[in-house]
């Protein structure tokens, strides 16, 4: 990780996004320092997705601003150039090629050229194949290598998802609800995962399980109607008197 | 992975036998009948017109039979199906002269189908007879226009406008392709060379199929209404008639305001219109079911009997086949062979009586004479046939209007050429 | 690696077949006498070349929408456009043996009164050029039409109907006299093809075999290109586009190289096309005419290319067959097997036939990576 | 034979002519009907009008409507009731000898009709004949005529047809050589107050021997005129986007509902219309055969019909086909357009290649002059219908539960399913519906266009083109597209032409959908992106 050229990695300020008078974000402000894990908790409708939308460049926010890295603004950028700036996102349904194989996923996913002349004429170099040897087994799906992804559990799907992030190389990883229809193993296994890649790369994990952010023992910011309702540790903010109000229930 | 592939070898292997043996089994047969090609579209877009005319061939070949044939051989007609798809025209063309090793071929109806038949009738050596009334500026050696060319049909019909309606002012509207496109050429340099000024003709194409007449329609009526008496010639082709009609009948253009005369317009286009508003406007053509000569009630008596549809109309290309029939039948028997070479120099000088009680002759230039009718629509959808030509007009392969062709004649029986230029005396330059 | 792909079983498969076509059609025409069982008849030369070209546009309707998911509506168009570039060669071949005579113009342009030959048709009696242009003028097409479509991300449905609207647009001006293009009648009476007589055996022969020889090349460029990289960005487009996008994949790159590279394959048929068939006109462009050839594809089997050929030669034969024998079942017939093949057998063919072959031997199962398709992409 | 022919008709004629030598002009004009010439016909029709005799009007009507019969000589008229007369004398005459044949018309002759009609029929008791009559006179601008016309205006009372009267004689004094100067300036006076296309065409060919200041009148009043023609001239080109707006709304607005509620790309939608349009046409063949006289309604009744037949044709289409196939909008569009051959070919089958015909009753013919507009009674129809559809449409969806049902669906599938609602009973009624919609398209097509089986191949496209450039999921956004694209099609058709035209908007289209993907009023937002 080299030194950071701007004291902070993600910076929103004042976004507000709106469909149809309906704002889905309301002047939402939100700060991410490099390597920091953020977990971003809220009830539906929060905003948590659309604010994942315009970090990603799939939705323009009507107002505010979005920089990456203190110099790219995100708003006028589209999701192929935001991803190759190094920010990775996970969906909230496992989105994987399910016609691929697990290593072919894996091989699209890794940090190459992205033109098409790139791709027609490439060839497999070895270090690529250690480089996708090393990511299975990082998401323990060396068994599965050459199996189709369609045909991965659920489960396995995520992880194959998030070893596709990984094989990205990205600075930032928006991850959304990994847990998601997990095991109760799983979700830990993937929590430990989660920390682990913290350990050099930023992550913004959207998730319910509260179990499991309890797990991952970060900063939380929740959301409420598209604004930053609460922010600090998880016992903070679970103590807050609104939080529990629109979210955790009494 | 590899089963399919299996399969598909199979399948390859038996197509092309099945094909193969097809064409042999046919070809053992070849010599035991004299086979005659009929060649008309009888599905698509096509299929409106050209299923008629594969019914007349039938109803002929029948009747030769029951004279006892030809050369003391039965007639076979041999029937395909080009669909309506122009390249399907000279694939079919070729099968029937390459596989059923027919004598003759009669077909086509539109210029573009004929023009894709031509190099095949060309490079096998074989006859076409073509039924249709078209743009002229073609004469081929194995090909005989039983339709008529423009000077048979387009002329004398602005030429009856402007006698007996005393019409002074021309609507050329047609559909955007060759037939209209040549026959207004035409028309224009004729109209210009008799006086007419170049405001006073006005020159409207319109796609195929077109079916918003408003503009148009209004247009017609705005050019209609400057003083002088005017006309409409139209070469619209088709379906696109009938929305046409239906405009003029309600922007109440009437027949004795602005008459309009079609040149595509038959008998059977009539059939699905509504023609009370029509009623006045006219068409010109070589035969209109309605002439009341004995050849005709008998023959229309005939064709309603074949087709056991009392209420089965005959048209102008009908007339055509039935000419071009005898005359090839005449040529033969001429010949005493069906061999094309003999029955293409047979042919030429043949007289056979048409359906509108005179004689039609076959031409050196491959065209043939004919009368030109004009009639009026009646409410029946009939023709009433109000102006005739008195002599037959010989058809001419290349107008004498038009500056590229003005020096070209054709001659195949003693200059044995399609395009021979006077002003040169060479063929073909 | 990618070798291995290149040369998969299918492949082999499909290569012997097309060389042995290429070797035996010429023989069983040419060196079995008339009279034997064996012998192939003149006719059926032309007709089958007509069938490989149709099968080499099938197989760039495959590209891009087996393995990219872009279904257009309207390939027809470059087919055609191939096939004008080539007939405007054909036509400055004629030379003075028009019947006008005229060294320069075409005899359309002589009835219709032109003076001079239009700017565009300058440089097509040289071979070469036309040659070029047979790719060039299909490929720009594409490239414009897709880079306006593609950029503003025209999806799914609304990229068919606008491909129909693009080749409806086209046919409406080509059937214009006035585009100096021969209107309704096209372009027709070809004498000969880089001095070869169009109409003699031997040319049709030539012609026939080095259809068979594009397609057997374009299978192969096909082949190539799925199996690359690039090939499984296309599939990875074709079944989570925005996913791709996230990866950081310009979508509307990729989808527009593999579209112009189609359309190129697709004017390559249309230019081998028209010297068999004599003619082009614009009712190539028909909108029914593009519907069609995606039909070919879905009955060999979509994201296969070797079922995308299949599909073409039985259809098509289907047809010939049905327009002879039963000529008013034809539409019956045609539009029955849409409706089946979606309903029933939405993989095609060899899609069919590969499950089966799948379920009854599973060891089979080895890595595999341009994969049939199951489920339409939206 | 032709010849002897010739020459015994010939003898008869001049036998006739010399019987009837010393009767009157009127019975002396009668036997040249019978030389079937037009010519003769033409001069007799003139002898008649001007012989003042009373059977004249008869023997005229009679000639027009192809009741007045010759045969042997004579001249007969056949009464409506079926009642031969003798057109010499009056008398009724009960068995003709021989064949008796009808005088045969051409335009030239069907003019000389109208003209005599109109210098007959002025006095007229019924004024719409009186109007027809003076419009008659004006046409034919006969000289003859101007006593009579005089007479008719002094008598007049009834406005329109004072004016129709004005306006004819000041026709003829313009073209009447001795006519003084000063009748000749009233009559371009009268005839720039009529200011229309026929008052325009007679200022600007003025005869050559008008005196100059005549001339200089007529000038001025024909500028004005063109002016005012000028200005009406973009009103008449929006009417006619207007009304082929409507067409395209026809076609496409059960389309949108189809498209728009499950995103089905029906192909087989113009079959739709089509169907709809051949109903009318078993409509009317029924009512021809057994309730003639119901004709006028023949589209009313056709109309239920149209809807029940392409609607009942669409839930089954729904029901065996579509519904296996929905979230695969490529195969369904694939599907549908197999659909769409074989309805097309199983109608060729029934009906047959050719065109059927449809009639127009009578209430539908005609044109309403508006301005210098002319509003034809068909398109008017048209429009009216179009936009009743539309509203009745908007308010099904709007008030009733299917309306309901179908918009929830439209927005959220899933949402909907959840909430306990029968998505797929929804999809088939949608689907009627939409069907349905696109039969009654269908009998007011059939008005305007060609009932074939190719009848909706004609409008498929173009309907698609309405619904995605309105945006889907919105019926006011198909409005909007119909009649934006008629209308630019109209105003573009003057100066590009019908082709070049059609094919610029195309263009636009397609350029149109690449700037907003979604069409005019797409529906934003999270649910749309899914």
């Amino acid at each position: 990780m080299t030194a950071p050229v701007t004291p902070t990695l993600l910076y929103l300020e004042n976004v507000t996004v709106s469909f149809d008078g309906f704002r889905a974000l309301n002047a939402l402000s939100l700060v991410i320092d490099h390597a920091e894990m953020r977990a971003i908790i809220g009830p539906n409708g929060a905003g948590k997705t659309t604010m994942m939308d315009v970090i990603t460049g799939k939705t323009q926010p009507n107002e505010g601003t979005a920089l990456f890295e203190g110099t790219h603004d995100l708003t006028a950028l589209d999701e192929t150039a935001i991803a190759e700036l190094g920010i990775g996102r996970k969906f909230q349904t496992p989105t994987v090629f399910e016609m691929h194989t697990v290593e072919d996923n894996l091989l699209l996913a890794l940090k190459n050229k992205r033109g098409p002349l790139a791709t027609l004429f490439s060839r497999q170099a070895n270090q690529e194949r250690e480089r996708i040897d090393a990511l299975l087994e990082r998401v323990r799906l060396t068994a599965q290598r050459h199996r189709r992804a369609g045909e991965l559990s659920h489960g396995q799907k995520q992880w194959l998802e998030i070893g596709m992030l990984l094989a990205q190389e990205p600075k930032l990883l928006l991850i959304d609800e990994p847990a998601a229809g997990m095991t109760d193993q799983e979700t830990a296994d993937t929590a430990d995962l989660l920390r682990d890649i913290a350990k050099s790369k930023a992550v913004i994990v959207v998730e319910h399980d509260m179990t499991f952010v309890r797990d991952l023992g970060v900063k939380v910011t929740c959301l409420h109607e598209g604004s930053v309702l609460a922010e600090g540790s998880l016992d903070a903010v679970s103590a807050n008197e609104r939080v529990v109000e629109v979210y955790l229930g009494r | 992975m590899s089963i399919f592939d299996m399969t598909r070898r199979n399948l390859m292997a038996l197509t092309a036998a099945a094909l193969v043996s097809s064409a042999t089994a046919q070809a053992a047969k070849a010599e035991e009948t004299i086979k005659v090609g009929v060649l008309h579209s009888l599905s698509g877009t096509m299929a409106i017109s050209e299923t008629t005319l594969k019914d007349v061939m039938l109803m002929l070949v029948e009747e030769q039979n029951k004279k006892g044939g030809l050369l003391g051989k039965k007639l076979e007609a041999v029937v395909v199906d080009p669909a309506s798809n122009w390249p399907l025209f000279a694939e079919k063309a070729r099968e029937l002269i390459s596989q059923h090793k027919v004598s003759a071929v009669f077909g086509a109806w539109t210029s573009v189908s004929r023009k894709s038949v031509l190099p095949v009738f060309k490079e096998l050596n074989n006859i076409l007879f073509y039924p249709v009334q078209y743009e002229g500026e073609e004469s081929e050696r194995n090909v005989f226009y039983t339709g008529a060319a423009p000077n048979q049909q387009a002329i004398p019909a602005v030429d009856y406008l402007a006698k007996e309606e005393k019409v002074e002012r021309w609507v050329l509207a047609g559909t955007d392709y060759v037939y209209p496109r040549t026959t207004n050429k035409i028309l224009e340099a004729y109209l210009k060379s008799k006086g007419v000024k170049a405001e006073d003709i006005m020159i409207s194409y319109t796609p195929f199929g077109h079916s918003d007449w408003q503009t148009i329609v209004a247009d017609i009526k705005k050019f209609g209404s400057a003083g002088k008496k005017t006309a409409v010639v139209s070469t619209i082709n088709g379906d696109a008639n009938v929305p046409f009609y239906k405009e003029l009948a309600n922007q109440g253009v009437k027949a004795t305001d602005i008459p309009v005369v079609a040149f595509s317009v038959g008998e059977e286009e009539l059939a699905g219109i509504d023609t009370k508003p029509l009623v006045g406007h006219l068409a010109a053509w070589n035969y209109f079911q309605s002439v009341d000569t004995p050849e005709n009630k008998a023959f229309i008596e005939k064709w309603k009997a074949y087709t056991k549809n009392p209420k089965r109309v005959s048209n102008d290309p009908m007339e055509a086949h039935v000419i071009g029939f005898n005359m090839w039948v005449k040529a033969v028997e001429k010949a005493g062979t069906t061999d094309p070479d003999k029955v293409i120099d047979a042919i030429v000088g043949i007289k056979v009586p048409n359906l509108t009680g005179g004689v039609s002759e076959m031409l050196p230039n491959h065209h043939i004479t004919k009368p030109v009718l004009i009639g009026e629509i009646r409410a029946d959808g009939q023709f009433d046939t109000v102006w005739q030509t008195d002599d037959l007009v010989a058809g001419d392969a290349w107008s004498k209007h038009l500056e590229g062709s003005k020096d070209l004649v054709a001659d195949w029986q003693t200059l044995k050429c399609g395009n021979y230029n006077t002003v040169t005396k060479k063929c073909g330059s | 690696m990618r070798t291995q792909y290149l040369f998969d079983r299918q492949t082999v498969l499909v290569l012997s077949i097309l060389a042995a076509a290429a070797i035996l059609v010429p023989a069983m025409n040419g060196l079995v006498p008339p009279g034997s069982a064996l012998h192939l008849s003149d006719h059926l030369v032309p007709l089958l070349g007509k069938y490989v070209c149709l099968a080499l546009l099938a197989l760039s309707v495959d590209l891009i929408w087996g393995f990219c998911g872009i279904l257009s509506l309207g390939h027809g168009a470059f087919f055609a456009l191939g096939g004008y570039a080539m007939g405007m060669y054909l036509m400055r071949q004629i030379g003075p043996r028009g019947a006008y005579a005229d060294p320069i113009l075409p005899d359309f342009m002589v009835f219709l009164n032109w003076k001079e030959l239009p700017w565009f048709w300058h440089g097509f009696d040289w071979f070469p050029f036309a040659a070029l242009m047979v790719l060039l003028v299909p490929g720009a097409l594409a490239l414009v039409f897709g880079w306006f479509a593609f950029r503003s991300r025209v999806t799914g449905v609304y990229f068919s109907i606008i491909t129909q609207a693009m080749t409806f647009a086209l046919m409406l001006a080509f059937f214009r006299n006035d585009m100096g293009l021969g209107g309704n009648n096209g372009l027709t009476d070809f004498k000969e093809v880089l001095g070869f007589p169009v109409q003699a055996g031997s040319t049709r022969v030539v012609l026939f075999v080095l259809s068979v020889l594009v397609l057997a090349g374009g299978y192969l460029l096909c082949r190539w290109v799925v199996g690359s990289t690039f090939g499984k960005v296309l599939v990875a487009v074709r079944d989570a586009e925005s996913r791709t996008r996230f990866l950081g994949y310009r979508v509307e790159h990729y989808k527009l190289a593999v579209f112009t590279l189609s359309a190129m394959l697709a004017g390559v048929a249309g230019a081998l096309y028209v010297p068999q068939v004599g003619i082009i006109n614009p009712s190539e462009f028909a909108p029914a005419n593009s519907i069609e050839v995606v039909i070919w594809v879905a009955v060999g089997g979509r994201g296969t290319l070797a079922g995308a050929i299949l599909g073409a030669l039985l259809v098509n034969a289907g047809k010939t067959w049905f327009t002879a024998a039963l000529p008013e079942f034809w539409l019956f017939a045609l539009g029955g097997l849409f409706v089946f093949v979606t309903l029933f057998m939405p993989r095609g063919i060899l899609g069919a036939a590969g499950d089966l072959w799948e379920r009854s031997s599973r060891r089979l199962r080895t890595r595999r990576s341009p994969q049939p398709f199951t489920q339409a992409a939206e | 034979m032709i010849v002897l022919r010739k020459f015994l008709r010939a003898f008869l004629l001049l036998l006739g002519m010399a019987s009837a030598a010393l009767a009157g002009p009127y019975e002396e004009a009668l036997p040249r009907f019978t030389s079937d010439s037009y010519a003769d016909t033409d001069a007799a029709i003139g002898a008649v009008a001007a012989s003042g005799n009373p059977l004249a009007v008869d023997v005229i009507e009679a000639l027009r409507d192809g009741r007045l019969l010759v045969g042997s000589g004579q001249v007969f008229i056949r009464r409506a009731s079926g009642d031969l007369i003798n057109a010499a004398t009056g008398q009724a005459w009960g068995n003709p000898a021989g064949e008796l044949k009808p005088v045969r018309l051409n335009n030239r002759v069907r003019r000389a009709i109208e003209a005599a009609l109109g210098s007959l029929t002025l006095l007229n008791p019924d004024a719409a004949k009186r109007l027809e009559a003076a419009r008659a006179v004006f046409r034919s601008r006969d000289e003859a005529a101007l006593p009579a016309l005089e007479k008719a205006i002094a008598q007049e009372s009834h406005v329109p047809v004072r004016n129709a009267l004005e306006t004819a004689r000041a026709a003829i004094l313009l073209s009447k050589q001795d006519a003084p100067p000063t009748q000749k300036l009233t009559a371009v006076q009268t005839l720039r107050d009529r200011s229309d296309q026929e008052a325009l065409a007679l200022l600007s060919n003025l005869p050559a021997h008008a005196p100059p200041e005549v001339v200089a009148a007529a000038g001025k009043a024909a500028d004005g005129i063109r002016a005012r023609l000028a200005f009406w001239q973009a009103f008449q080109n929006v009417w006619y986007g207007i009304s082929l707006g409507s067409v395209l709304l026809l076609a496409a607005i059960g389309l949108a509902i189809t498209f728009g509620t499950m995103s089905v790309i029906n192909m087989a939608h113009g079959e739709m219309v089509m169907l709809g349009a051949y109903t009318t046409f078993m409509v009317q063949e029924l009512i021809r055969s057994y309730f003639p006289g119901l004709f006028g309604a023949s589209l009313l009744i056709a109309l239920p019909l149209a809807f029940l037949v392409a609607g009942s044709v669409g839930v089954l289409l729904e029901r065996t086909v579509i519904r296996f196939l929905y979230g695969r909008p490529l195969e369904t569009l694939l599907a549908t357009w197999g659909i769409s051959l074989i309805l097309q070919q199983g109608v060729r089958t029934i009906f047959g290649p050719t065109n059927r015909e449809v009639g127009t009753p009578a209430w539908m013919s005609g044109a309403l002059d508006v301005g210098a507009m002319s509003l034809t009674y068909n398109r008017i129809a048209i429009v009216v219908f179009a936009f009743s559809v539309f509203a009745i449409l908007l308010l099904v969806l709007r008030y009733t539960s299917l309306g309901l049902y179908v918009r929830a669906v439209t927005q959220n599938r899933r949402m909907a399913g959840s909430m306990g609602i029968r998505t797929s009973r929804v999809d088939a009624l949608a689907f009627g519906l939409g069907s349905g919609v696109a039969g009654i398209a269908g009998v007011a097509l059939s008005q305007i266009d060609n009932v074939s089986p190719n009848l909706g191949q004609g409008y498929i496209i173009d309907s698609f083109m309405v619904v995605v450039f309105g945006g889907v999921g919105n019926l006011w956004g198909t409005l909007v597209g119909a009649m934006t694209l008629g209308i630019a099609n109209k105003l573009l058709e003057p100066y590009a032409g019908a082709v070049l035209g059609k094919i610029a908007l195309l263009i636009a289209i397609i350029v149109f959908i690449q700037r907003r993907p979604r069409g005019l009023f797409a529906l934003k937002g999270r649910v749309v992106e899914a």
